[in-house]
């Protein structure tokens, strides 16, 4: 059987080539997985930019990441207080106008996007009311979007939950919609962590530019610092796909 | 906001103390003794003011002056060796210890108690003490990078426990999680003894670089003393609030909360708010509020810098504008920090706390007076040397003897009680003894508990419970990094608190070794009941000698820590229980060595090095029969260090996959942990073990004999592997190996045991009692 | 179904961090009539008959002993909804609460 | 110094975890007059000076903008404290509040 040190790949830190694109990283007061999604950005070959909540400006990014964390503490709601930072309303025009900058909202970032109303639907806690960190299975949905092109639909992925708040809840009219429209980007596979409705995890808005999820693909990047694959043993780098999806769709790459 | 001076005081002058030296001061209810109140007055030649009997009052407390136990923790200074100097870079007598670890590079960290808070409100009190623990690694100008929890709790089915797990794991979530630290580790036992004293031990550690290294010292005349952060409030100043006198004034409210409430998101923006601003050099010195609040934090940076300082006290920002200044030097209101600022750059200071949002006051400047002086509203009321405060409190001897039912007790061996009459000896009994072990409160399946912790956040966790020691990435580049474990068993130290305590030094040692990490460093918290019982004291003499003369064989220094005492009720002492945190270093994480084998690690040869001997007085075993006597496993310091070497070095050549220490529940435990781990079975068989050291399978199950670690090598690495133990002379001896097929942990000869089933048992039991 | 309310508020000595953050966030939006907020919780009980005494009691007990925390919080109101009131005494033995 | 209470509750149709929680709890603790329970939030804001149509309407809008979520919650009352009422002639131009 195999020879090899069960721990060997961690030493080759292999970055991608560098694409050249900027992603932006918002942090906002209280934001922690930042530095995270810069690190993400870094590894999958894309040059992460940081970005201040009270900036006033986007800058010359080609893309933005909403990190996870506890904005403002979470106090009011998660993602409440966040979601009414100078920088937020720019990022709100740019995702809505033509040119469709592509947004990710990672757990706090996907509730400063609901909070935002980029997307249907909102964040209440877990049905078991307590914080969960655990390795995750997702499955892609909707594998058309700018942040998940690299995937193919249907594939199971392995990422990292960790939440308080990750319950998503939305009316049965808006579910149904999110559905019908292939609007639902990924699903819990096995065991539902939050209660969540219909086992989603993320979603996407219609135009395929803004994906908001509850998982953290930013902490799918690494061996050795990453969650283990249920089948393989191994450690999962499933979430490279997201950041390689947006440089991807960034240089024009199709499907 | 309110101008305080505008606020009605009747205010204690120190030229109104001078004038009436026959007020009565109520130095009994705020916990000074006679003899204190008049070193006091001699030490001022004056009555002391309301506001400087709250100072004293608080930094002459148990707590914050260490005057109990002052004269045995001396030895952990004395018996430093220059080789245990070597890589210290600030030891004992800081915030927290520093050490460096090359490549300019150093880490900090520290663990401290909050028990008797997290009795009283367990989600606030757990929460607060992880706040104050990392505020400490800030102050050393570390970015906090994570933290360790070793919990104590009453019987797992006594009806209180339940609020006290609930709450207290909620809380250290709660706090940690918002602070964005990865939860890296900790423990959880349940022992009656801790009813109503549950043990919250927060452990935090940081990194910094060799230069952003800051002290709490107040240095450069004409430095601006500046407060920040949360404003203050009444804050576990107590209900007594005695202080109310203070004022002779019986209009203001007198209920103060005893309880702190922590706003983690406010210490989140502190963090990265002082990270900035060690960054820019902005500040000189740093010092968090903790325990004694102002009062603590004026008078230990001025003693330990130029000597003076002067404090505006109407300065401070309230949250509660009735506090009388005695009140506001006592304060424990959380989330705020004291630091020293160069005038050229207080614009730029002020600049960071803008971009921050964080609220500051500037209170004063530093001086060469050698005098601690505070005023309200431009009148003196508080004229000290602040060395008398905060270093040159009152030192006790208190009496100690050993117990009289220490004898007993360890002539009741397990061997020769009611309880250790009729052990199992089929193979059916073996199994069904380790699947009741693994089931068993103390040694289940931690993971109700750490699930409700972050441990990816950072990006930088190589390895979290239940691995043997959390591991943390320091360097991106070189995979420079540290691994930290935290120990103690306080059966062992009830039974011999001298052993006990090396033993829990030893386990937290073998722990970081078997990761992979070369131990550095120890911090310790040592809860223990009462000192001014001899009894208790002579626990704590004993624990405190065992542990300084440990450290000093196994040649790692103990570079901070903290006491807590009166963990008792009634006349009812908890176990002593030390609890010792060991850290050491990795030059590159990637070699860490996880505590199970995986899936691809089939026909990997699993090895036991040590010898087992006939030792189960104070084991998990005995306790599942309820008994506790005899005496603790024997310890033999240099087979530890000769055990850490083969363990790092085997780690460091890749020659081991996996490898788990043995402690609590032994070998049964060890090898039920590591399929477990990545639930991957095997075959082994005890045989030649019995054989060689002399022992039956029940012995060689759950005996609890020290410098013992079982690990799995691959077929390529086997000779190299044997070689290298043999060369050191270290007992080794091949159990079996890993089988990917085999769905169970087959012990040949004796049982099989399906992981399944070991799995359903081992993961039931808190979900069974907590939900 | 008539239904008992519950409010429970953060002692005034005691730190709300929710209410801190709100304050601070109030003013960016333009609300500035305001010097201080603190955030504590509403629960609506739902009874399933007429609220008698011994119901109101019961609520009351729950208030204290469950709803809140002593150490940190104080009961500030406890009292039939209003709204509901008129409903009361028509309810009787009406269906089972949604929530159950 | 006068407050004003705005109380925000999560919409009947979402399914309300905490609540769910609570009505679970009370029957182990002898509480069997409630059929259901729902957990909202009360937050109570200091007005400075007098409670003028203006302030009202801006504590109107800080509730349906920022201090509830309409996709899951509803501003169940917004209303000036009763037992500040009487104070709120008198309060005038008082002195700041804690909080600020
Ligand atoms: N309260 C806790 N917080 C975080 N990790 C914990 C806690 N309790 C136990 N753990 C982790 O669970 C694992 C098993 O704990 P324990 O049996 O005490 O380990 P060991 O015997 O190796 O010291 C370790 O990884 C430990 O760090
Ligand atoms: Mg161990």
């Amino acid at each position: 059987m195999s020879e090899t040190p069960l721990i060997a790949d961690l030493g080759t830190k292999e970055e991608a080539p560098l694409s050249g694109a900027r992603i932006g990283v918002v942090t906002f007061p209280g934001t922690l997985d930042d530095r995270d999604a810069a690190r993400a950005v870094r590894l999958a070959g894309g040059t992460p930019v940081a970005l201040w909540h009270a900036d006033e400006t986007l800058g010359d990014v080609d893309a933005v990441v909403l990190p996870g964390g506890f904005s403002y503490g979470d106090y009011l709601r998660a993602g409440a207080i966040a979601r009414f930072a100078p920088l937020m309303s720019k990022i709100v025009d740019a995702a809505k106008s033509d040119a469709k900058l592509p947004v990710l909202g990672i757990c706090n970032g996907f509730q400063i996007l609901t909070e935002s109303h980029l997307l249907p639907g909102s964040m209440v806690k877990n049905d078991h009311l307590k914080f969960i960190c655990r390795d995750q299975v997702l499955r892609v949905e909707n594998a058309e979007t700018a942040w998940t092109n690299q995937f193919e639909a249907g594939q199971e992925i392995t990422v990292v939950l960790k939440n308080q708040d990750g319950q998503y809840v939305a009316d049965e009219k808006t579910l149904d919609e999110l559905e019908g429209e292939g609007r639902v980007a990924f699903r819990y596979v096995g065991w539902n962590p939050n209660g969540s409705r219909r086992g989603i995890a993320g979603i996407t808005n219609a135009a395929g530019n803004v994906v908001g999820l509850m998982p953290h693909p930013e902490h799918a990047v690494e061996p050795g610092f990453a969650p283990l694959d249920g089948d393989t043993g191994a450690y999962s780098t499933d979430g490279l796909g997201f950041f390689t999806s947006v440089l991807n769709q960034l240089v024009g790459g199709a499907k | 906001m309110t101008t305080q001076s505008a606020r009605k005081f009747n205010i204690d002058t120190v030229e109104h103390a001078g004038q009436t030296p026959e007020t009565d001061l109520p130095w009994a209810e705020l916990g000074l003794k006679e003899n204190e109140f008049e070193e006091i007055v001699k030490l001022l030649g004056r009555r002391p003011t309301a506001a400087e009997l709250a100072m004293y009052s608080v930094m002459w407390s148990e707590h914050c002056s260490y005057k109990s136990s002052k004269v045995h923790l001396r030895q952990f200074g004395e018996k430093l060796t220059e080789e245990m100097k070597k890589d210290m870079m600030v030891g004992i007598g800081e915030n927290a210890g520093v050490t460096d670890l090359g490549d300019g590079w150093a880490v900090t960290f520290k663990v401290e108690s909050h028990n008797h808070p997290s009795f009283v409100e367990p989600y606030q009190g757990a929460a607060t003490g992880i706040g104050g623990i990392v505020r400490d690694i800030i102050s050393m100008g570390a970015r906090p990078v994570a933290v360790m929890d070793p919990l104590r709790f009453g019987a797992i089915d006594h009806p209180d426990t339940a609020r006290l797990v609930h709450g207290i794991v909620h809380g250290i979530g709660g706090y940690g999680n918002s602070l964005g630290l990865p939860n890296i580790g900790g423990e959880v036992v349940f022992d009656s003894v801790y009813q109503a004293n549950p043990l919250v031990n927060a452990l935090a550690v940081g990194v910094l670089r060799h230069e952003d290294l800051r002290l709490a010292n107040a240095s450069g005349v004409g430095n601006k003393v500046v407060l920040f952060g949360a404003r203050t409030g009444g804050d576990g100043i107590g209900g007594a609030s005695v202080l109310a006198s203070e004022s002779f004034d019986d209009t203001k409210p007198s209920k103060r909360p005893a309880v702190q409430v922590g706003d983690p998101f406010a210490e989140k923006v502190l963090i990265e708010c002082c990270l900035e601003l060690f960054k820019a050099s902005l500040v000189e010195g740093i010092q968090d509020l903790g325990a004694a609040g102002i009062s603590c934090a004026t008078s230990e940076l001025a003693s330990n810098g130029e000597g003076g300082m002067q404090v505006e006290l109407t300065s401070v920002l309230l949250r509660d504008p009735t506090l009388t200044p005695g009140e506001i030097l006592m304060s424990e209101s959380q989330e705020r920090m004291m630091a020293i600022v160069r005038p050229e750059n207080v614009e730029a200071f002020e600049k960071v706390m803008e971009k921050w949002a964080v609220e500051h006051s500037w209170l004063g400047e530093v001086t060469d007076t050698g005098r601690l002086i505070i005023t309200w509203d431009g009148e003196t009321i508080v004229d000290v040397d602040p060395r008398t405060v905060a270093h040159e409190g009152p030192v006790y001897h208190r009496p100690y003897h050993r117990p009289e039912w220490l004898d007993g007790v360890q002539a009741d061996t397990f061997r020769s009680s009611a309880a250790g009459a009729s052990l199992p000896s089929s193979g059916e009994e073996l199994k069904a003894a380790v699947l009741t072990l693994m089931a068993s409160p103390n040694m289940c399946d931690k993971s109700w508990v750490t699930r409700q912790y972050d441990n990816y956040v950072g990006g930088n966790t190589a390895l979290s419970a239940p691995d043997d020691a959390g591991v943390i990435r320091v360097d991106e580049e070189t995979g420079l990094g540290v691994g930290i474990s935290t120990d103690a068993n306080g059966r062992y130290a009830y039974l011999d608190p001298y052993t006990g305590a090396q033993l829990a030094l030893a386990e937290s040692y073998r722990n970081v070794a078997t990761s992979g990490a070369v131990p550095m460093a120890v911090t310790d918290c040592l809860n223990f009941g009462s000192p001014e019982d001899p009894e208790v004291m002579w626990q704590f003499a004993e624990a405190v000698r065992g542990l300084a003369d440990a450290c000093q064989t196994l040649g790692i220094p103990v570079t901070g820590g903290n006491v807590s005492l009166y963990n008792q009720t009634g006349t009812t002492a908890i176990h002593p229980t030390p609890v010792v945190g060991v850290l050491g270093k990795f030059d590159d994480v990637a070699r860490r060595t996880p505590s199970g084998w995986r899936k691809d690690a089939d026909g990997q040869a699993i090895y036991l090095l040590g010898t087992t001997r006939d030792e189960l007085d104070g084991s998990e075993f005995a306790n599942l029969r309820g008994h506790l006597g005899g005496l603790p496993p024997k310890l033999d310091l240099e087979a530890e260090k000769t055990l850490g070497a083969i363990l790092v070095n085997a780690s460091r050549d890749g020659m081991v996959d996996a490898a788990h220490d043995l402690s609590e529940g032994g070998l049964a435990a060890a090898l039920s942990e590591m399929a477990l781990r990545f639930g991957v079975g095997a075959r082994v068989s005890l045989d030649e073990l019995c054989e060689r050291d002399g022992v039956d399978v029940f012995t060689a199950l759950f005996s609890e004999s020290q410098g013992r670690a079982v690990v799995a090598v691959p077929r390529s690495e086997e000779v190299r592997f044997n070689d290298m133990a043999t060369a050191r002379n270290y007992p080794v001896i091949r159990l079996g190996v890993v089988d990917v097929l085999a769905t169970s942990l087959d012990v040949q000869g004796q049982f099989e045991l399906p992981l399944e089933t070991l799995r359903e048992a081992h993961e039931a039991t808190l979900p069974k009692y907590f939900g | 179904m008539p239904r008992i309310v519950v409010d429970v508020m953060p002692k005034p000595e005691i730190l709300d961090p929710q209410g801190k953050a709100i304050v601070g966030a109030l003013p960016r939006l333009g609300f500035t009539a305001f010097s201080g907020v603190r955030q504590g919780k509403r629960f609506e009980l739902t009874v399933e008959g007429p609220v008698t005494d011994e119901v109101l009691e019961q609520a009351r007990n729950a208030a204290t002993t469950m709803l809140s925390n002593p150490v940190i919080e104080d009961v500030v109101n406890v009292e039939v909804l209003a709204e509901d009131a008129e409903d009361t005494a028509a309810a009787g033995a009406a269906a089972a609460g949604a929530e159950a």
